[in-house]
């Protein structure tokens, strides 16, 4: 019942942020959409017995990646183009325009026949039980970690060392003066 | 796996009672219904008890500002201006609520609207009893700190949305302080949680004693000087003092809710102080105990609950009275010290403490300090005893 | 308990609820009883009494991006630490520990090593690297 | 009660709000923003499929690293994006056509 | 814990890891560097010799083998198997080889320490010979074609890098290029191969291609026509003949020579060079299936003999090694060729010992030679000569080891070449198709005799020719990492340690133990012992128990009838004695020639003068490469390919429109400028624009329609699934 509830406006939150994220002009707008889409995903994740990962979700996507995103935007200086400013907003704002969404929908429209034709008949909407029981995912994933997925645990550590020594030289201030 | 307000209560014969006659009354499985209800109160009772505390935070950061300096304070509104807050908050609703012509519309109403949402999700898990708190969700740790970097977002929403240099300067120095110091505070909530194998608040509460030998702030020398990092962390992460660069007055006019009046104002304002409390809830829970009473008086009755109660809100009211003394009592940093403190200070300590814990449990299997000590007097006593 | 172990969340959504219904209950009746007379000088941004010149969505120092760069890499680090650390007790009781505890010790380290790089690099302090860069233009210029 | 095909559908439908996006936009950061979308799309089929077809949480590992996956490459994507727009005052995918500024 | 983990792993990972580190520290630090190759190099020498020991002295078997799989890959679909293994197989073979291989290596490690002492690039030449080490040892160790293909690649690397190692000094870059390119057309012939035998066999390990062949899969499979074991076996022993310089693809050897000395003893005589000997001694039974025994016959001959002749003129001490060691390999494909398994296996790892020890000793000379006025090393013979006071142990140890090449008794070289060609004197009494072989092996074994007693004539003995450069030459003593080296190498040039008799036949008995373990313990794969062959996953841990691999004891008849047996014996006794005599004549001729002088070299000359031309052309292999295959064949059809590409494309579709257009503009002005002039050149332009639009957009930088690309594909793709 509840679930279903969750279910419901964790999708309507998903989905209204991705099509908010598609059609809004403005990019912090449309920062703030992606971060209800991300509420939203983290909804569906609860749906799933997921709980762990719908936390490290809200953890790293809402509290990390929307606001790098939107550090970023403020570092390319805003977002409107009827604001003087030496560094070209004309071009910041460059939000698409009606060419590139019609490219967009007709691409969108091939891949869309492309996998219907696999999963539109394979589709069912009103299947029956649920699975399993929800429990705490949180010690099994820890075991999987520890266990079965050590060394992906260790390398994504290095992957993130190295994005961050990457991104931090990439982006350093006083880079481009030497 | 979670137990929650209404598993507790479904202990007692009379909640099962009535979940079973209501469920004949009606001939259907009532259960989820009146689970509905039960969280339905429940909740809106924290809120708002939540909403008063928050006033009564306003309320008491005047007084004790003044006791400090020597003044009297607010003392028209009611006896000794207790009912200050409520005179605030009418004052409050009758303002007129200006925006300003060029400001971005939509965000300035999600701005405060994201700060409450997330201030108020992070109730959720804050463990006022064992039986008596909303609910103790399984990841509740994390949870917290996923929420709570809501209010991040807002603050900076607020800067932004309301088009002015001041809110803007607010607003940004706001959102890379509490993303800073979120740092810290994460590492040591890691240690805590080595030591305890859990990330429920419960488990977590359970972990420790009533008394003071038996709190993770006296478990190891690490976890207590992690206690400090948490909490010099967490004041950072709610702009109190000295940490208050984003609403720093004598620079910023008065930081990101420069240009907001009225009820958006009420609502950065009452975010900021039911943050707080949060904050020194979580840091008695996890350091001083939490809800444990000695010798776990009363146990799983509702008297037991009220005495949980009653030892938790008293460590979290002390941690907001030194909330607000520090406040009245330091200077504000410079945003250069801000970001100093943050990395090459607090994180590398909170790394040094986590290590710490982590070794600590590995070649001590997790025996508090107090533990060691007096293991090795009754053994000291027994050889003693031998010749 | 009750139905599905999924009820525990009910109160998150209260509470996400609530929130929202306090902004917006609030505004909607602050609409009733508040006066409302906008007018030019109101709608300006407060700048001191000075007129606003200009936007204050302008650009940004780099700074804070990089700030906000060495913070999501530890949160995510952290994160992946939670589950470990939750289970390093169990690991440590059924003598599995030293597999934990160097797993465990061979992530932080890597992550000290990105802090002791960004510390040399001078990332992290806030206003030496600004000056320095800034010193540097004025040389350069 | 729910089916697993209704996440299938959601996600497909984040699948192709990013593609649409990353087509359309010509804001390098908006690209990035349906690159995010495009990742929870998958990381969110992982999850469906690993609570109603397999035994084991290896989806919910795979989601994990979507996760950092997506971290690593918001934070270098986006400092690119700064470099970038530091050297060309612009943020418009189409100045990003050449190799050399 | 298993037996592969514990003492075969190290074997490969040692060196490797040396590499690993020493890549990182050879910069700051060289000589800890040094040390750790050297002493990575040395301890896996040492479980070498523990593995060697377990199979050659704990048990006594040929058909003992350990072999250990593990999955590398799994892409299996559920009706579709793809699943590649990796794995670690071990017989008596590979236990040889690997303690060669390491033992050889580490000589030349010590030696380089002393060699390249003075480079500027010390250090790094130590990396390239770790990475090289470890590769030739994995090779080895390897189970399936595929990593011995890996390998097989690294090793190519390696060479390139170590051949072009002193790359500013001129044509080294060439030199390097050419032994790569060379190589590489052999390598895809072996790839060739392996997708072949894949194509029948569905696995490419060893054990698998044996049980295939013995259950007759390959039977009516063909290609192109040709039965697919014979095109299978074609291309395995193409990639044999790119790597161990075979008649064709010989030429890369000799310039190979530009590289350091050590680096030439260890790739270009000991080691890489024998890789490809030793994956045609495993492909065997293919060989065999496929009827290639002629051909390789035939291949191995003419490279002994012509290499051999190419080598009588030259003056370069290295060449003269270098094309020395071109004929010792012919001998060993000679060997493949008329089923001499285990003599040409013997052959490998004889020729590697003393080859070694050779250039070795030629670097010592080399080294010991500086000329003063270029300040560089002379390699030239004729500037040499008299160096026997000087150099007096390097002296003894090349002494050995010509006396072992040139195939005097009671020396290694005699064994395994004299079995070898004795096994040829029978083939070609058998058939006539194998009378050419058996006569060029001959000759070259005369001329084997004759050039490397001219070296060291020209080298040791005699008057100085060149009085200062011999002036300059210091006294040598003996030192650890100078001459050690090459004394121990030069004390396995003798032939009791290969085989208990003189011609390698018969056996010995001393205290009632045999010691004619290596004709004993080296046999051809037994095929039908992989019919039915389960093989361990790795980890699982027995030594595939002793007890059922009793102890083989050696069969003088070698498996033949009694007249049969005794006709192949006295063939070899026939063919030692004659070898054995074409040897000293070969030795007294070169005595007569450059000792006594009672014969002019000049005369011969003379007299074969357009013989002579030919060889100091080196048959006119490199100008035959360099001006008919690639000038007159491969350039035209580049010329074509890329003249269709700009000259027609781009000209006729891009700028040919623009021309019409033009001549139309004109016209229309010419005759008539009102109806014409507007239609045409507008819709004209318009069409330009439009192509050249077209042609544009597919190589904009423009991300957004790359990634439309990318989605396009990916849709198509999905379209073409049917999953039901």
């Amino acid at each position: 019942m509840f679930v279903k509830f969750l279910f419901l406006i964790s999708t309507l939150l998903t989905l209204a942020g991705a099509i908010g994220v598609v059609a809004v002009k403005n990019i912090m707008h449309a920062c703030v959409f992606l971060l209800a889409s991300l509420i939203g995903v983290a909804g569906l994740y609860v749906t799933l017995g997921a709980d762990f990962v719908s936390a490290v979700q809200l953890v790293v996507y809402v509290g990390g990646v929307v606001i790098l995103m939107i550090f970023a935007v403020m570092l390319t200086g805003g977002d409107k183009a009827d604001f003087f400013n030496k560094f070209g907003f004309e071009k910041v704002s460059a939000m698409g325009n009606k060419k590139t969404y019609l490219v967009g929908s007709a691409v969108l429209i091939v891949f869309t026949l492309s996998v219907g034709k696999i999963i539109f008949n394979i589709i069912d909407l009103k299947s029956s039980k649920d699975p399993q029981s929800y429990v705490s995912t949180v010690e099994q994933l820890g075991h999987l970690l520890l266990t079965d997925h050590v060394l992906a645990f260790e390398a994504s550590s290095v992957v993130l060392l190295g994005a961050l020594i990457g991104a931090a030289i990439i982006a350093r201030p006083n880079r481009g003066v030497k | 796996m979670n137990n929650t307000i209404v598993s507790y209560l479904l202990d007692f014969e009379i909640v099962r009672n009535m979940f079973d006659f209501v469920s004949t009354k009606f001939g259907l499985n009532a259960s989820g219904i009146l689970t509905f209800f039960i969280f339905f109160i429940a909740a809106f009772i924290v809120v708002n008890v939540m909403a008063v505390i928050g006033g009564l935070g306003t309320y008491a950061e005047r007084k004790i500002s003044a006791d400090m300096q020597m003044r009297i304070g607010p003392n028209r509104v009611g006896p000794f201006g207790i009912l200050q807050f409520l005179a605030d908050g009418v004052k409050m609703i009758m303002k007129e609520d200006i925006v300003p012509a060029k400001a971005d519309r939509a965000l300035f109403f999600v701005a405060p609207t994201l700060c409450l949402m997330g201030v108020f999700a992070s109730l959720a898990v804050i463990p006022f009893s064992k039986g008596l708190t909303l609910t103790h969700l399984n990841v509740g740790v994390v949870y917290l700190l996923g929420v709570s970097s809501l209010v991040g977002i807002g603050i900076f929403l607020g800067g932004y949305s309301s088009n002015s240099k001041w809110s803007m300067l607010g607003g940004m120095r706001g959102a890379s302080q509490i993303i800073s110091y979120e740092i810290p505070v994460t590492l040591s909530m890691l240690a805590v949680v080595v030591l305890a194998g859990g990330l429920s608040f419960d488990k977590l509460v359970d972990a420790q004693t009533g008394w003071p030998t038996g709190w993770f702030i006296f478990h190891n020398p690490f976890t207590f000087i992690g206690f400090f990092v948490f909490f010099v962390g967490v004041l950072a992460e709610t702009n109190r003092a000295p940490f208050d660069l984003p609403e720093a007055e004598s620079e910023l006019v008065s930081g990101y809710h420069t240009e907001f009046t009225g009820m958006r104002f009420a609502f950065f304002a009452l975010a900021e102080y039911v943050e707080v409390f949060v904050v020194c809830g979580a840091a008695s829970a996890l350091f001083l105990g939490g809800y444990k009473v000695p010798m776990d008086l009363g146990g799983e009755s509702i008297l037991g609950q009220i005495l949980q109660m009653g030892s938790f809100l008293t460590k979290t009211f002390l941690l907001y009275y030194v909330v607000i003394w520090i406040r009245w009592t330091l200077p504000r940093l410079r945003v250069d010290q801000l970001m100093v403190v943050c990395w090459k200070y607090l994180t590398p300590i909170a790394l040094f403490n986590l290590v710490g814990c982590a070794l600590w449990v590995y070649f001590l299997n997790g025996k508090s300090f107090y533990e060691l000590v007096m293991n090795m007097a009754v053994t000291s006593i027994h050889s003693g005893g031998g010749h | 308990m009750s139905s599905t172990g999924l009820n525990v969340y009910m109160p998150v959504v209260m509470l996400f609820a609530f929130g929202f219904i306090a902004v917006a209950g609030a505004l909607l009746v602050g609409k009733l009883v508040r006066p409302h007379h906008p007018t030019k000088l109101k709608e300006t941004a407060y700048e001191c009494g000075e007129e606003p010149v200009g936007s204050a969505w302008s650009q940004f120092n780099i700074r804070f991006y990089v700030v906000g760069l060495i913070f999501i890499i530890f949160d995510v680090e952290s994160a992946l630490m939670f589950p470990v650390a939750a289970v390093f007790k169990q690991f440590n009781e059924i003598g599995m520990g030293s597999i934990a505890l160097c797993s465990f010790l061979v992530f932080i380290g890597i992550l000290v090593v990105g802090i002791v790089y960004c510390w040399k690099k001078g990332d992290l302090d806030w206003v030496k690297s600004y000056q320095h860069s800034a010193a540097r233009r004025t040389i350069k210029e | 009660m729910i089916s697993l095909s209704s996440y299938l559908l959601i996600s497909f439908f984040l699948f192709l709000c990013g593609i649409l996006v990353i087509i359309a936009r010509k804001n390098i950061i908006a690209i990035l923003l349906g690159i995010e979308l495009l990742l929870n799309s998958a990381a969110l089929n992982f999850v469906a499929y690993s609570r109603y077809t397999a035994q084991n949480l290896d989806g919910h590992i795979f989601a994990l690293f979507i996760i950092v996956i997506a971290a690593a490459e918001a934070a270098v994507g986006l400092a690119i994006v700064i470099r970038f727009f530091q050297i060309k005052e612009s943020i418009h995918i189409d100045d990003a056509s050449q190799l050399q500024s | 814990m298993d037996y592969t983990v514990t003492s075969v792993a190290p074997i490969i990972l040692l060196p490797f890891l040396a590499f690993v580190i020493n890549s990182f520290i050879v910069k700051k630090f060289t000589k800890v560097a040094i040390v750790i190759s050297c002493g990575a190099i040395f301890t896996s020498f040492l479980f070498a010799l523990r593995i060697f020991k377990n199979f050659v002295f704990d048990v006594y078997s040929s058909g003992y083998h350990v072999h250990k799989v593990f999955n590398w890959f799994d892409l299996s679909y559920d009706k579709i198997p793809f699943k590649v293994d990796m794995g670690i197989y071990i017989d008596n073979m590979t236990a040889v080889m690997l303690l060669m291989v390491t033992g050889v290596a580490t000589l030349i490690h010590i030696f380089s320490t002393f060699y390249m002492q003075h480079d500027a690039r010390y250090g790094r030449f130590f990396v390239y010979m770790s990475l090289f080490t470890s590769a030739m040892l994995g090779l080895v160790l390897s189970d399936n074609l595929l990593s011995v293909f890996i390998f097989w690649e690294l090793m190519g690397f390696c060479s390139y890098s170590l051949i072009g190692f002193y790359y500013e000094k001129e044509g080294a870059g060439n030199a390097s290029l050419k032994a790569f390119m060379t190589t590489r057309v052999g390598d895809v012939f072996f790839l060739l191969g392996i997708l072949a035998l894949w194509s029948v066999v569905g696995s490419v390990r060893f054990v698998d291609i044996y049980s295939a062949i013995a259950s007759g899969a390959f039977s009516n499979h063909f290609v192109l026509g040709i039965p697919l074991a014979t095109f299978a076996a074609f291309c395995v022993f193409m990639g044999t003949i790119g790597k161990s310089a075979q008649f064709p693809l010989q030429v890369w050897l000799p310039d190979a020579m530009f590289g350091p000395t050590p680096c030439s003893a260890l790739i270009h005589a000991a080691t890489m060079v024998a890789a490809g000997v030793y994956l045609s001694l495993r492909m065997e039974p293919l060989m065999q299936l496929g009827n290639l025994k002629v051909f390789i016959a035939y291949v191995g001959a003419i490279t002994a003999f012509g290499a051999a002749t190419i080598a009588l003129i030259q003056t370069d001490i290295k060449a003269v090694l270098a094309y020395s060691t071109i004929s010792q390999l012919g001998y060993m494909v000679l060997g493949i060729g008329v089923d001499a398994y285990n003599a040409s296996f013997m052959h490998l790892i004889t020729h590697a010992v003393f080859k070694a020890c050779l250039f070795l000793a030629a670097g010592s000379v080399i080294h010991s030679l500086h000329d003063h006025h270029t300040d560089s090393h002379v390699q030239e013979m004729p500037r040499m000569g008299g160096l026997r006071k000087k150099l007096p142990f390097t002296f003894i140890a090349m002494m050995f080891c010509t006396l072992a090449i040139a195939g005097i008794p009671f020396f290694s070289g005699f064994v395994s070449k004299d079995r070898i060609l004795g096994e040829a004197l029978i083939k070609a009494f058998h058939s006539k198709v194998y009378i050419i072989p058996m006569l060029l092996g001959f000759a070259a074994a005369f001329l084997t005799a004759f050039y490397m007693f001219r070296m060291m004539f020209l080298t040791f003995f005699g008057e100085p020719r060149d009085k200062d450069l011999h002036h300059h030459v210091h006294e040598e003593h003996i030192s650890w990492n100078q001459n050690i080296p090459l004394l121990i190498l030069s004390v396995f040039t003798l032939g009791v340690f290969y085989s208990g008799s003189l011609t390698g036949q018969g056996e010995v008995k001393i205290f009632s133990k045999r010691y004619e373990w290596f004709a004993t313990l080296i046999e051809k794969p037994h095929l039908e012992n992989f019919k039915d062959y389960e093989r361990q996953p790795f980890g699982f841990s027995d030594q595939k128990s002793k007890k059922v691999f009793e102890q083989s004891i050696y069969d003088p008849t070698h498996g033949l009838e009694e007249e049969e047996a005794h006709h192949a014996h006295q063939t070899h006794v026939f063919g030692a004695i004659l070898s054995i005599i074409i040897a000293f004549s070969g030795v007294g001729l070169a005595y007569l020639t450059y000792i006594a002088k009672k014969i002019d070299p000049r005369m011969w000359t003379s007299r074969f003068s357009n013989w002579n031309e030919a060889l100091e052309n080196k048959y006119y292999m490199d100008w035959f490469y360099i001006e008919v295959l690639i000038k007159k064949v491969l350039l035209p059809f580049n010329n074509l390919v890329s003249f269709f590409d700009m000259g027609i494309f781009d000209r006729y579709a891009v700028d040919g429109m623009e021309k019409v257009n033009k001549t139309l503009f004109t016209g229309a002005k010419w005759f008539d400028n009102l109806v014409i002039d507007t239609s045409m050149v507008d819709g004209t332009g318009a069409s330009v624009k439009l192509m050249n639009v077209i042609l544009r957009t597919i190589q904009s930088g423009k991300i957004q329609f790359y990634f439309i690309v990318i989605v396009l594909v990916l849709a198509s793709y999905i379209w073409t699934l049917n999953i039901h």
